[in-house]
């Protein structure tokens, strides 16, 4: 089977410092991919690399065994990769719902949509509404508010209903329960599943190796700028996987 | 090749058409001597610092003279003692520099007398009215530079208005006068600051301006409300587009000033002190050499000595 | 410490009801701090009312006559136009130093493909407003392109542009009656009417409407929310999928041409076509920005702001002169209220909040 | 026994949005206080309101029994109280030193220090490294990197090892392990742990509920902008501490 | 899965070595990269560079003379010192129009205290300074207390210290033959002094060590980080500990200071005391400021950089006229030159990231 995406010999420096180190990396169609790692290992520059919103110095990233160029995340959005970034990418001065429709906004219909242009706010507030509620976020008072004015949740919350309720071909999650609360991490990792139920595949970071057990197909060990493994949640325990992760075991002491 | 004679023009501005005339004049003169003339200019009305670099410039490329119209004329005096002491001759144009004796030559129009020509024509056309006109003060910017002071004061002096600080406007208490207001001398600050006089005193009989767009812009004002037919407009310069408009009605008289001429005779001087070293001289009885100011009305009036509109438009400047 | 494993489940029973608190603070003053929140250029205009107010009790009907008022209506319009392409660009976190030189090239490429060349006016017209939207993709490519500093590129081609417009039109004015007479469609903007006193343009209709269509546009359309986001963040915009390249340069397009209708406009105000106009547009729209509380860091504030902030100072302007203060002191005063206008805006949102 | 750190009856809204609700809080010496709760809930409002960040609409704060009326951070900072804000409070350009020891430089000894005022650069960059070293924060290759070029975990570490090196009276610690690794939250804990040994009292907020129950001596439970219990961690499940804080289950159901 | 409550031992065994790579780039080029990521100020010093080549190529000695080299460095000399104060500023994220103003104001204070009271040039000079400082404290109270934007602030008071300076001076000059016999202090910094035809004056040497020694409190001193983080992000400053208030007043009432010095070396460079010098100083300055890679958010840039970019501008001008273009195409040209020393700098930055 070929991977759905898929990047081979990535490197990225930033002056000094080196972010990806000739890093491979696949996400095979359907699956739940897991990214672990240490702080710093460099897998949010990794999706970022695959996502357009860095160029990568070398390597190459294939989207469904084709080689690809994205030049701007728009590019990948438009080829159906969604991303939740980790710094979560939002406008802060401007309301909920113009966040979550940033790019796809709803115009009204009939003549003041066609003519006028006019955006269909109501209808958006209501999506945005519901998509929050769905993760459990039931202390926004003003769907109106500033997303400067959110609680760290909650902004994180407004991200990943955005990227779950537009991603159609593969949907990048950068530590989406990080910020959330118990209940609204939950909803996020049941999000996933259903996301994955209607076949999309997903990339998940996440420090949370109970949660990176419970969801995850594969999980890709990154450990300073390259993937040094790929293990199987079902094979291998939490204790190995941090010990790959954090240096403390080799990756051949495991029969991966 | 390398041993023409070079000659530097430096002007307030070259946005001002009098200035863009005086440089076709002196670029024409320069041409017809085989002289290589650089010209440079201030950006806004007042830029002195930019005049001190064009003439360290000069100096800088070995020029043998300057023809200068100088924004703040005492300040410059250092900067044209260092070209003087370099061996260059200053000609000072249009403005004479204080002292006078700073510049080895003066060519320039006496702004107050050009001032006091409008002042007088303006008292006579109205006559007894005069005692009781209403006049708008329409000067150039707040810094008040010098040719808006002189301008402004020989008009009030040629009305026969008793002046305050003669080097200063707006200090005057004559209740004729209803109010000073700035114009930067274009068609746009015209129109507001009549507007703003006019809203303080619809009834201004007489308006004073710097310069003939100032005027053309207080004339769209007072038409705007219908009254550009009993006001009289006097403004100061004669460029063709105002002599055009004294012909039209839109101002009753200026005073024309010759820049061209200025600037031919700067270049002449300038070409023979680099042949002989010899200086020009002022006109006979004045510490300058006087280009001359003339009057440019269809309206003439008894006492004040003017020239027609006919006569104007053959010797306008652009 | 008991099992662990499944203590997120105890959330499942968890209310699925949105927060609510009851307000205990109803009256008409909280709902007036709503509606200041609601509506940022609620505060500009109440500083206009108050201005308009202190005049009018200090000077009476000299300032409170339809004359007086339709007035600074006129005398604003230059920079309310201007000032409208100026909130554009700044509310993307831009600022552009070259609108008045784009309008006083337009107005000069105006007159003299009418005059010069002898072209019918309406063709002149339409290459004049040609003439500002390329001066304003200029702009825009460099911006968004090349990624060079605003300022910069603005400031560089308000010299470009000023240079050009003086050596194109040789300095040489085109006198409004020439142009009342063979082409009177110049000065369109300058037609007068009058109700009741009051003296209205056609300039200051269009000022009106082209403010509020611009505010409808922002407000309403996926392109307006795009400005914002831009000037907001220009990365996370980008990130979360708006085109920033393709926002900036239509918006420094669009600014281009409204300084093109601010050309056309200006020889509707002074009559004739004059190359020295407009050297302190950049400085008056960027001030009415700032007064009507558009924050130069971008993304924020309101475009009617701006067309109040544009009236305070005009207000100002007036009723100073009317009250007998002279140039000088007048030019100091207008300082010391600008000042004063912002921190009374300032002071009402403090006490709003 | 008196508390610390108390807080009465405070009050935040904003705008339309209630953000404290007649909230009630208290901090024993040399104890570890957890406070969790729903996103959104209040928690960062209220931390802030105690530690001089923003201005409660009514209410008091007392410090070691006495009203004390914070007008900027810094006063709070002055009267020993270190607090790290879950938006991190770092100025993104500058370098790690430099941000760690804002507002508080070493200078050089001797005439340099004093009358040139010159900073100790080489002796606050060995401070820095040493202090993430403490924290397992072993991929940052550049100590002169500004912040904003770090990762989110790297950045979050920084931030604690800055409270952690400087607090004298009270640290307060917003979400401290949210970004943070398997490795490094391991290591913030035992650092909680150690200062508190050291007699320094600490506010733990975090939605990490095995942390909370490991270190916390207390747990104030936050919802819906005010304080509905305290719960000992001793005596209590972590489901029933969730089922408190999303509302799920009633204070008076619970012996407290 | 297995046992899951110790998994977070296992990573006891970790590394504990500092993350290293291989660096396989390690020739001249790479060198002179990590060189300009060190010191962004380079950047604007290879444009100076490259434009002084290319003018000395295009006029030989005319222009590689020590005699025209020192004139830019005098023709700059105001620019650079007003730049110094507007580099202070903008690295706070904000702007001080008022810098050509309160200069002026300064220069004008120096003189009247001298010619009009009697006092000794020192008192007056004293006085001079002291009034630059108080306007630039106003400033700062305004912005930092008033938390009014920095745009508006310096607008405001533009106007108020201009028009103060008017009405004070009486518009009158006071010129260099009366300055020269009755206080020659005042022109001090006019002194020159000629090493190998090269000539020196002790403003431009003001101006060099002005620059230095900030650039040095800049990067050196707490209160220098302390202005970068106040620019960087003033409400991260306030939260981690740096009395924002404090920093801000400080850097206007410096900012202030500088300019007011500036008036005294513009008496030295003009030889009078003229109200009407400086009315360009403000947009200059922040030009150079942009030019040198200050970024206009704040936060961002050196010192040093400031000093180039007067200087590339300076290099431009003179460069210009003695290739004789004339002032509408220096203009122009200029305005062309500007974006394109800008665009070279974001190219090479580009190239060497
Ligand atoms: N713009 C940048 N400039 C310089 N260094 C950078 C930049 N962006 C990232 N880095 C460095 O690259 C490395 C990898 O960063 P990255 O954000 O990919 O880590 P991560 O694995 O996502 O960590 P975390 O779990 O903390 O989010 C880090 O050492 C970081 O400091
Ligand atoms: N500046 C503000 N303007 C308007 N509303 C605000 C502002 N700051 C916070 N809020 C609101 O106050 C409420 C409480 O926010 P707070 O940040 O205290 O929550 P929290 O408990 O810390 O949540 P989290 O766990 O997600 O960090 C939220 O509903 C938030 O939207
Ligand atoms: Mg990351
Ligand atoms: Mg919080």
């Amino acid at each position: 089977m070929t991977p759905i995406l898929e990047g081979k010999g990535l490197v990225k420096r930033y002056g000094r410092v080196t972010a990806l180190d000739n890093c491979d990396f696949d996400l095979m169609p359907g699956e739940i991919l897991a990214v672990i790692g240490d702080n710093g290992a460099g897998k949010s520059t990794l999706i970022k690399a695959v996502s357009g919103a860095v160029a990568p110095d070398a390597g190459e990233v294939f989207l469904e065994g084709a080689p690809v160029r994205f030049h701007s995340p728009i590019d990948a959005r438009n080829a159906g990769i969604e991303t939740v970034y980790q710094t979560l990418a939002m406008s802060p001065a401007l309301s909920i719902a113009d966040n979550m429709f940033m790019g796809r906004e709803l115009r009204k219909p009939g003549f003041r949509g066609s003519i006028l242009r006019q955006l269909d706010r109501s209808t958006m507030e209501r999506i945005a509404r519901e998509k929050l509620s769905e993760l459990g976020l039931m202390t926004i008072q003003n769907i109106n508010q500033a997303v400067e004015t959110l609680s760290g949740g909650q902004r994180q919350g407004v991200a990943v209903a955005r990227a779950a309720a537009f991603g159609s071909k593969v949907i990048i999650l950068d530590e989406p329960t990080a910020a959330l609360g118990v209940k609204e991490s939950r909803r996020v990792l049941d999000l996933i599943q259903d996301v994955r139920a209607r076949g999309i595949p997903i990339i998940l970071i996440s420090h949370n190796m109970p949660h990176v057990f419970e969801v995850a197909d594969r999980i890709h060990v990154h450990r300073l700028g390259k993937r040094i493994c790929v293990v199987d949640p079902k094979a291998c325990t939490m204790s190995d996987a941090v010990a790959l992760m954090t240096g403390a075991m080799e990756p051949n002491e495991i029969a991966a | 090749d390398g041993h023409a004679i070079s000659a530097c023009l430096i002007t307030k501005t070259d946005t001002n058409p009098f200035f863009v005339k005086m440089r076709e004049g002196a670029k024409e003169k320069a041409d017809e001597l085989g002289i290589n003339l650089l010209t440079f200019a201030g950006k806004v009305d007042g830029d002195h610092e930019t005049q001190v670099a064009a003439i360290e410039t000069c100096i800088a490329d070995g020029a043998k003279g300057i023809l200068l119209t100088a924004s703040d004329t005492s300040s410059i005096v250092p900067a044209v003692q260092q070209a003087r002491d370099a061996g260059l001759l200053v000609i000072a144009l249009d403005t004479p520099l204080n002292p006078i004796d700073a510049a080895d030559a003066t060519f320039a129009t006496d702004n107050f007398l050009a001032g006091e020509l409008i002042g007088a024509w303006a008292a006579a056309s109205l006559g007894e009215a005069a005692a009781d006109a209403k006049i708008a003060m329409l000067d150039l910017a707040v810094s008040q530079p010098t040719v808006g002071v002189l301008r402004d004061q020989g008009f009030l002096q040629g009305f026969g208005i008793e002046l305050g600080d003669p080097n200063k406007w707006g200090d005057e208490d004559d209740p004729r006068i209803v109010g000073n207001d700035v114009t930067q001398g274009n068609e746009e600050g015209g129109r507001r600051a009549m507007e703003n006089l006019l809203a303080q005193d619809p009834m201004i009989n007489v308006v004073y301006t710097i310069n003939e767009p100032a005027a053309a812009g207080a004339y769209e004002a007072l038409k705007s409300i219908g009254r550009e037919n009993d006001v009289l407009i006097v403004s100061v310069d004669g460029g063709c587009p105002g002599v055009q408009n004294v012909a039209d009605g839109v101002i009753g008289a200026t005073s024309q000033q010759y820049p061209l001429l200025m600037a031919s005779k700067g270049i002449e001087a300038i070409s023979t002190w680099a042949k002989d070293g010899a200086k020009p001289e002022p006109t006979p009885g004045k510490d300058f050499f006087d280009t001359g100011v003339a009057l440019v009305t269809d309206q003439a009036v008894d006492g004040v000595e003017s020239i027609s509109v006919e006569e104007g438009k053959n010797l306008c400047w652009g | 410490m008991s099992a662990s494993d499944n203590y997120e489940a105890a959330s499942a029973g968890a209310s699925d009801r949105v927060a609510e608190f009851e307000d205990t603070r109803r009256g008409p003053v909280q709902k007036f701090h709503h509606a200041l929140h609601q509506t940022p250029s609620l505060v500009p205009l109440i500083v206009l009312v108050l201005s308009i107010a202190v005049f009018g009790v200090l000077l009476g009907s000299k300032f409170f006559s339809p004359f007086a008022l339709t007035l600074i209506l006129q005398q604003v319009q230059i920079v309310g136009i201007v000032g409208a392409a100026q909130s554009l660009v700044i509310l993307t976190a831009g600022i552009d130093l070259s609108v008045g030189a784009i309008m006083v090239l337009s107005s000069v490429v105006m007159g003299q493909f009418t005059f010069r060349y002898g072209l019918p006016p309406e063709v002149a017209i339409a290459a004049g407003l040609m003439c500002g939207t390329l001066m304003g993709f200029i702009n825009g490519f460099l911006v968004a392109r090349m990624k060079l500093p605003p300022f910069i590129v603005t400031l560089g081609m308000w010299q470009i542009v000023l240079a050009t417009n003086f050596l194109y039109s040789a300095n040489e004015t085109i006198r409004s009656q020439e142009i009342a007479t063979s082409a009177p469609l110049l000065q369109l903007f300058g037609t007068k009417f009058n109700i009741a006193g009051a003296v209205f343009t056609v300039g200051v209709i269009f000022m009106v409407l082209l403010v509020l269509i611009l505010a409808y546009v922002l407000r309403h359309t996926a392109w307006g929310r795009h400005v914002y986001a831009v000037g907001d963040d220009p990365e996370a915009a980008e990130l979360s999928g708006v085109n920033v390249t393709r926002t900036l340069i239509t918006v420094y397009m669009l600014s281009g041409l409204i300084c093109a209708f601010a050309g056309w406009a200006l020889i509707g105000r002074i009559g004739s076509v004059s190359p020295t106009s407009g050297q302190l547009a950049n400085i008056e729209s960027i001030t009415a920005v700032v007064i009507g509380g558009i924050s130069l860091f971008g993304g924020r504030g309101s475009i009617l702001g701006m067309l109040f902030g544009a009236l305070i100072v005009g207000v100002f302007s007036l009723g100073l002169r009317l009250l007998g203060a002279d140039a000088q002191w007048t030019y100091l005063l207008i300082g010391v209220l600008i000042i004063l206008a912002v921190a009374v805006d300032q002071w009402i949102r403090k006490v709003a909040a």
